[in-house]
């Protein structure tokens, strides 16, 4: 396998994207963005590697196991159970570091007390585990640091009342041993990892037994695929920091241009609403970027500015398009400032306004702002695509719908469930290219 | 006035009148009017002074444009400007690319602010079909100087508004129109000054509703709607609150929001004077109906006019005793600088006024709004703050 | 013998105090703080009260004047409302008599006043919209870097060379702050910078106040962090400015002891007033 | 405008930074000669009127530009703030301020002298005119005020023309003989104006030098060197005439021998992008502004800011036969006095005399003047010549305002565009896995 990689290391997410000789998408990898850039591609890369081998299993078991809905239920499975073996291995590794960083003295005398408390958060959240990975399950997050957290706040605040310690205390030990467990760059090989992961899912479900005996074979032939990573391309916010040298970086701009145009052959307008910055850009019919415009400095109505809105409700981020989608009106909301969203929030709340209607507002006003870059890039052009992260909020969604169609008459639009990789697919094909030259 | 009995209008229903008049961002109104008679036409001017009495003896509109406010979702104006800009030329623009200035036969930028200045050009670009004019008004103030200079620019005007009415403006007719924009300006005088002495019957909301009113009605309409709103408010029976006596200036220009307004009472403290839309009450008295008309146009210009801080003050011991002479006019216990952001004429006077004010022993506070702020958290501090003072430390 | 209760409405912390006052003798009952986090400040700010009146076995009735301040505009019990530069000013002068000034820091604002030794408000300065100098940035910015609300100052004062953060955002700040983690910069040194560049900002607020004839209390809740305090009088050096800064173990309650104390003045002029009425 | 010492080192160049440093000596010891001095400013300035009564001439942008590069004025920005200054306004203003409060030391590092005459001429922007009230407050001093109307109409006007001169005479001139003491002499102005109009001859072969390949300028950033004298305090002396001469004769030479501009760094390597540029530079960042460009091989062939102090290129001279309706003239012919159907025209004429890759707007926070409107020029310079623009922010003299990544990244895509877009690209749809 011969793997062409585009890395957009965002300001909240950071996307992988594998291509291969073709230019067929074998994989995509997220994962969220932190301190330790190197991580961050690493778990990104990590992730979309691991796609790319479902990618070559499913290719591979294609021809073994006949009926499709049969082998998508049984790589559902091993994807779970493989998820579910990391996160328990994750959570190990935080219990231990959690131990870890209570002591001294601002702990003196209550050390057993604390790590009682810990001890019995763990086996809670170890318990919790099965259910976060079952099928079909609704997860607050796909990020270790959001899922264990959430998690944890829940447990801690009974725990720390049964134990009568502070919370805010056994809070601080979680901040302080994630920050130190989400650096850790992924430890093993794939490989073994799936191995692993394949043996348990026949001791979860005895009844997928016969299936893993008749696909072992092909199952190994695919993780034996050696991949070679010919060629990586990062970009994003980060991109000057990336560890690769010049050649290997290229501009957020053209990366998002490019890869709307490979989704979309079609696109003229390209929307990308990320964690803190806002772009439209214009493409030619090769992709080439003609015009673009970007947010100024301020981060105002961009994804984290939901972010804190979610935050603010206690709410995860993908909770909020739902929502917003219950308004029966919206609440007009001028100012996008993230930081004093939450201030307008409760100010609304406490006029009476209904929740669902203000967060439908407030995600009017997000659009309202992209809409203004739109218009200064030159307008909506047939077909127009929206990417990003924010794609992913049907809210949002249904804003730009309505907005673009009043303003700028019946044209394409475009959203594809892949729309946050957008950026990583560009910067995966220019890898692709690179190296073609 | 001999108003039937049956025919009072209470201040309610003035005030509903004027505040649908203010949301409509169709012009209805003015649509309306234009239709009823052919021949007719509307001018539209961006907010500040323009000689209103020669549209009217064009028997044309003069239609106040100041902004979209914050009911207005600005989605292509904001392609037009910077962020470091102020709001009011963008909403502008977004009510002249939604067609809802479709109608407006010509554009009035008044001389006011590089913005302004600026956007008068635009408009050329975009509405190349409308005849738009840059309003200049001189900064000198003598009459053989700045006058004459002026007294051609009028000229060139009425010939402008003689071409697109299709019809001469002639002086019996501007004469006309100067008597009844000199009854209009008297009555708004009257307002004010009843605002003045009983502030609690005269909420500054409902002031600058009928104010605002005047920027979109036919002038004998407007002043028809002045005085029964008088009568209505003497008569009405509200209470009087606890409140302190300010007046509010640097918002000439961008409007703040409505609701910013009534924050400011709502916190504390009587609005008692204001220079929202001063075109109302531009020239201080009565201009002259004897003689040449546009020459008495320039006369009240040059030396009967408001003072703002996009005029020139020519003599340095005058500089800012305007609002000193209206503090003391209204008997106000303080002024509140209320400015739009990035609004060059009204921040760079600030300081000026401010220090005036302190050598007079006035307080003061300051802040700044756009028209569509949504946020009053900080203003009602402010105001609040102001008005506690007043509140504690008075003397009973 | 007057009996009044402050309650500070904020958006980080809601703050109650009863006051027990007798011409100028002052009987400080009780003090409150309760975390708004992610609460209905409003009913917080009713429960609390009531818990605090149970406490002093004491019933609402026996107040005779219930003052607000910060955004408790609405609460439906309260007499009166007082603005929070008002009752910060007298909050202030409570715990340090020889305060002129007052620099409050809460979650989302800064606030710099000037005042006399009645408490008036002579001149003030607020922060504009933006948000990087406040409770709540320093508190996201702490969580992220595993850091305890007590550890802050302590450690803080330890960062040798500290690194500036640029933004005016909040949002664009944290960003920088994660650049400077993975940049290996020390979380003693990240969080000095976060203090002096709020300490710078906040300096020059206060100097746009005017020459301030005493003290310079710090009020609200960044007054209990050692780390600003430090960093505030290095800027005040800095920026040449002689007036002191200094805090208070009690400055989180300066607003509320204020609007207590501003609630009895109010209820004796009132009835004051009332006297005078019905004997006219 | 002298550069940042040691970046050019041409005689021209030389001569220039001799003018400069004479004039702020001149300035430094004007009390003790007893000579008069003038505050100015550089859009429609008089100097040829100035130099009729032998006073000097100080000019408040200037000197904002020159503690902008010497990076003095965020603390001058700041100082004016702290005095009530709103964060909102034109920073000249508040770097002039926050200077003359911090004891008025002018950027050679001496005090500066108070004025005696503020002369205001009034062209091309509001702000001006509270710039000087301002300082009129300050200095307690006379005040000519000079109103140059606005070309709303994109065309000067004959009572346009009358106004002014009729202003020169009843209100400048009087002022100006009574604060000087000297006799208004015609004829001496129309020496002065005789030299100008030389000086502006070879002034504008130098920026037409531009529509060259390779261009033998940077009509931007080597531009702002060039319009140094003639925009300043020496239009109508023999000095400025002199380096005029001498500035033609080295481009000429750069030109025959088919050289780039020279830069910082020495010659530019190889001319890979033509731009014309819109609006002011930024002061406080200006060499790694300019290295942004010489770095990628960008060239500016044209820029509307050197067109501020007068549109030369458009043919005007001032004319000594008719002195004080030239100077009207001028006055009403600059730049940002011109409405913005004219200066859209301007541009696109630019566009293509200069055979430029496209048009880069560098929008200043500071100036309503120049930017209201400029989203609008960019959107009609490229419907018109179906280039492609780009769009920066950035401020004179504030360095709170020129954030470097962010212009960096915007520059780079652009180029990256022009690249693109000329060498074709070819087409990669991606089939979903
Ligand atoms: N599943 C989801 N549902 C709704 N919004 C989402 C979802 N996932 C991400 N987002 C939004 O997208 C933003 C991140 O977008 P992204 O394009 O990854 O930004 P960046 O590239 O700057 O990191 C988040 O701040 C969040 O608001
Ligand atoms: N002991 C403390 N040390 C440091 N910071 C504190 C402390 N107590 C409270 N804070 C900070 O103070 C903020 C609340 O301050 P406060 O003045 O109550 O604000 P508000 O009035 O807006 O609620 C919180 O955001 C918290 O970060
Ligand atoms: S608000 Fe101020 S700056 Fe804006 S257009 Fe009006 S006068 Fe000009
Ligand atoms: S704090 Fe708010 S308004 Fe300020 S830059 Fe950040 S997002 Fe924008
Ligand atoms: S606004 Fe522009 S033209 Fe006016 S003084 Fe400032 S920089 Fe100069």
């Amino acid at each position: 396998m011969r793997a062409f990689i585009g890395i957009d290391l965002g300001s909240t997410t950071t996307k992988a994207v594998v291509l291969d000789e073709n230019m067929d998408v074998l994989g995509r990898g997220i994962t969220n963005s932190r301190a330790n850039y190197d991580t961050a591609c690493k778990v990104a890369k990590y992730e979309a590697l691991l796609a790319a081998r479902f990618t070559l299993l499913q290719r591979g078991l294609a021809s073994v196991v006949a009926a499709e809905s049969r082998l998508e239920d049984f790589l559902g499975s091993l994807e779970r159970s493989f998820r579910l073996g990391q996160f328990v291995e994750q959570l190990d590794d935080l219990e231990e570091t959690c131990l870890d960083k209570a002591k001294g003295d601002r702990f003196k005398g209550r050390e057993a007390a604390i790590a009682e408390a810990i001890r019995l958060i763990f086996v809670a959240l170890r318990a919790d585990a099965p259910a976060l990975f079952a099928r079909d399950a609704r997860r607050k997050s796909d990020f270790f640091r959001d899922l264990a957290g959430s998690r944890f706040m829940a447990v801690g605040q009974e725990t720390a009342k049964a134990a009568n310690l502070s919370y805010d205390m056994l809070l601080n030990l979680y901040d302080k041993a994630i920050i130190e467990v989400e650096n850790r760059p992924p430890s093993g090989e794939i490989k073994d990892k799936l191995l692993r992961a394949l043996a348990r899912l026949i001791d979860v479900s005895p009844e997928l037994a016969d299936l893993v005996a008749e696909v072992s074979d092909p199952v190994r032939a695919a993780l034996d695929i050696p991949a070679e990573e010919v060629a990586v391309v990062g970009t994003g916010y980060g991109r000057v920091t990336l560890p690769f040298s010049k050649e290997h970086i290229r501009s957020e701009i053209l990366c998002h241009g490019l890869g709307a145009h490979m989704m979309y052959p079609g696109t003229r307008t390209v929307l990308d609403i990320g964690g803190q910055d806002t772009k439209a850009i214009q493409v030619d019919d090769q992709g080439i970027v003609e015009n673009f415009q970007m947010n100024d400095r301020c981060a105002a109505g961009c994804g984290r500015y939901l972010g804190y809105i979610a935050d603010e409700m206690n709410m995860g981020v993908h909770e909020l398009g739902p929502l917003a989608m219950q308004a029966t009106r919206s609440v007009r909301i001028n100012s996008t400032c993230t930081v004093f969203a939450g201030a307008e929030l409760r100010d609304r709340l406490a006029l009476g306004e209904k929740r669902e209607d203000i967060i439908a507002g407030l995600h009017r006003a997000i659009i309202l702002r992209a809409m203004s870059i739109i218009s200064r890039s030159g307008g909506v052009r047939d077909q127009f695509t929206f990417t990003g992260g924010v794609a992913k909020n049907e809210a949002a969604v249904k804003e730009l719908r309505q907005l673009i169609i009043a303003n700028y008459g019946d044209v394409v639009i475009n959203i594809n469930p892949d729309s946050i990789y957008t950026g990583a697919l560009g910067a995966a094909a220019f890898a692709r290219r690179a190296v073609a030259n | 006035m001999s108003t039937p009995v049956t025919e009072i209008i209470t201040v309610t229903e003035i005030i509903a009148r004027c505040q649908a008049l203010f949301d409509d961002l169709n012009f209805t109104y003015a649509r309306e009017w234009k239709a009823a008679v052919p021949g007719r036409i509307v001018v539209g001017y961006m907010p500040f002074y323009v000689p209103r009495e020669l549209i009217h003896a064009a028997g044309g509109l003069p239609l106040g444009v100041l902004g979209g406010g914050e009911q207005l979702e600005v989605i292509q104006g904001d392609a037009y400007y910077q962020s470091y800009i102020c709001r009011i030329p963008r909403s502008t623009i977004e009510l002249g690319v939604t067609n809802r200035l479709d109608f407006v036969d010509a554009m009035l930028f008044p001389s006011i602010c590089d913005v302004i200045r600026n956007l008068s050009g635009m408009w050329k670009i975009m509405f190349p079909k409308v005849r738009s004019r840059y309003f200049d008004v001189p900064q000198n103030f003598s009459d053989g100087v700045g006058g004459t200079f002026y007294i051609h620019e009028l000229t060139e005007l009425r010939e402008m508004l003689a071409e697109a009415s299709g019809r001469a403006v002639t002086d019996a007719a501007i004469r006309a129109s100067i008597a009844l924009y000199n009854e209009n300006r008297a009555l708004v005088r009257e307002v004010y000054a009843f605002r003045a002495r009983q502030p609690w019957k005269a909420p500054s909301a409902e002031v600058y509703l009928l104010m605002r009113a005047g920027m979109v009605l036919a002038v004998e309409e407007h002043s028809r709607m002045l005085r029964e709103y008088l009568d209505a408010a003497a008569a009405a029976d509200r209470p009087r609150r606890d409140n302190s006596r300010v007046v509010v200036t640097g918002a000439f220009c961008e409007q703040p929001p409505l609701n910013l307004i009534k924050s400011i009472e709502l916190s504390g403290c009587y609005i008692v004077d204001d220079d929202f839309m001063l075109v109302n009450r531009w020239e201080q008295s009565d201009v002259s109906l004897d003689g040449d008309p546009v020459a008495n146009l320039a006369q009240a210009y040059l030396h009967n006019s408001a003072n703002t801080s996009a005029k020139y003050e020519p003599d340095p011991a005058q500089k800012g005793l305007y609002l000193v002479a209206a503090v003391k006019r209204t008997r106000a216990e303080g002024v509140i600088f209320a400015s739009p952001s990035f609004c060059d004429p009204a921040l760079l006077e600030r300081p000026m006024l401010q220090r005036v004010l302190a050598a007079h022993d006035i307080p003061f506070i300051a802040f700044k709004y756009a028209e569509n702020s949504g946020q009053m958290q900080p203003i009602r501090e402010q105001a609040g703050t102001f008005a506690d003072s007043i509140k504690l430390w008075s003397t009973p | 013998m007057t009996r009044t209760a402050g309650i500070d409405v904020g958006t980080g912390a809601v703050k109650t105090v009863i006051f027990e006052t007798d011409g100028a003798a002052t009987n400080w009952l009780i003090k409150r703080v309760d975390r708004v986090r992610q609460r209905d400040p409003y009913q917080l700010a009713t429960e609390t009260y009531h818990t605090a009146l149970e406490e002093l076995g004491m019933r609402h009735g026996d107040l005779d004047y219930v003052a607000t301040t910060g955004e408790g505009e609405s609460l439906s019990f309260h007499t009166g409302h007082f603005y929070s530069m008002t009752t910060h000013a007298r909050g202030a002068i409570y715990l340090d008599p020889e305060a002129r000034g007052a620099l409050d820091v809460g979650a989302l604002h800064g606030r710099a006043i000037r005042m006399d030794g009645r408490g008036k408000v002579l001149s003030y300065k607020m922060t504009s919209q933006c948000a990087s100098g406040s409770g709540q940035f320093l508190e996201n910015i702490s969580r992220y870097l595993g850091i305890a609300q007590d550890e802050i100052g302590a450690l803080s004062k330890q960062g040798t060379s500290p690194e500036k953060v640029s933004g005016i955002c909040a949002v664009l700040a944290e960003t920088d702050v994660i650049n400077m983690v993975s940049r290996g910069i020390s979380a003693a040194n990240i969080l000095r910078g976060i203090h002096s560049s709020m300490a710078d900002r906040l300096a020059k607020l206060i100097k746009t106040i005017g020459s301030v004839d005493g003290v310079v209390l710090m009020t609200g809740g960044l007054a209990h962090d050692e780390g600003l305090v430090a960093a505030m009088q290095e800027a005040m050096r800095q920026e040449k400015v002689q007036w002191p800064v200094r805090n208070h173990p009690d400055s989180i309650y300066a607003g509320a002891i204020g609007a207590a104390l501003w609630g009895a003045f109010r209820h004796e002029k009132l009835a004051r007033e009332e006297a005078l009425e019905q004997a006219a | 405008m002298t550069p940042p010492a040691a970046v050019i080192k041409d005689t021209s160049m030389l001569k220039q930074k001799e003018m400069i440093s004479g004039n702020y000596r001149k300035l430094e010891t004007a009390v003790a000669d007893g000579r008069k001095v003038a505050a100015t400013f550089v859009p429609g300035n008089l100097n040829e009127l100035i130099m009729c009564f032998d006073m000097l001439n100080n000019l408040p942008e200037i000197n904002a530009i020159q503690n902008g590069l010497r990076k003095k004025t965020g603390a001058y920005i700041m100082e004016a703030e702290k005095r009530g200054h709103s964060e909102d306004v034109c920073t000249y203003v508040k770097a002039d301020l926050g200077m003359i409060a911090k004891g008025n030391i002018g950027p050679d590092g001496q005090k500066l002298p108070d004025p005696d005459l503020l002369l205001l001429s009034y062209t091309g922007c509001f702000t001006f005119m509270k710039w000087f009230e301002l300082l009129r407050e300050h200095y307690k001093c006379e005040t000519a005020m000079l109103h140059v109307p606005y070309q709303g109409d994109g065309r000067i006007s004959k009572n346009m023309i009358s106004y002014v001169v009729k202003q020169l005479r009843e209100e400048v001139i009087p002022k100006l003989e009574r604060v000087s003491g000297v006799k208004f002499d015609i004829d001496r102005l129309r020496e002065n104006l005789a030299r100008s109009a030389r000086a502006e001859e070879d002034f504008v072969w130098v920026l037409e030098s531009a529509k060259a390949r390779p261009s033998p300028i940077d009509a931007y950033f080597g531009g702002v060197y060039y319009i140094g004298p003639i925009f300043t305090a020496f239009r109508g002396t023999e000095d400025a005439t002199l380096y005029y001469r001498l500035l033609r004769a080295e481009i000429a030479e750069r030109l025959a021998a088919g050289q780039g501009p020279v830069t910082p760094a020495g010659d530019m390597p190889a001319e890979r992008y033509r731009l014309v540029v819109e609006g002011p530079p930024n002061w406080t960042s200006f060499r790694d502004f300019w290295k942004m460009f010489y770095e990628d091989g960008a060239v500016v062939v044209a820029s509307t800011y050197t067109k501020v102090g007068g549109l030369y290129d458009q043919g005007f001279r001032h004319d000594p036969d008719h002195p004080l309706e030239s100077l009207a003239e001028y006055c009403l012919g600059c730049y940002t006095n011109r409405n913005l159907p004219s200066r859209v025209d301007l541009i696109e004429q630019y566009m293509e005399e200069y055979q430029a890759d496209g048009l880069l707007i560098n929008s200043i926070k500071s100036c309503n003047s120049f930017s209201a409107g400029q989203l609008l020029v960019l959107r009609e310079i490229e419907r018109r010549t179906g280039k492609p623009g780009a769009f920066i922010e950035s401020d004179l003299v504030d360095p709170r305002y020129f954030s470097p990544a962010n212009i960096k990244n915007r520059l780079e895509s652009y180029f990256q565009m022009i690249d693109q877009r000329r060498g074709g690209g070819k087409s990669v749809p991606a089939r979903a896995a």
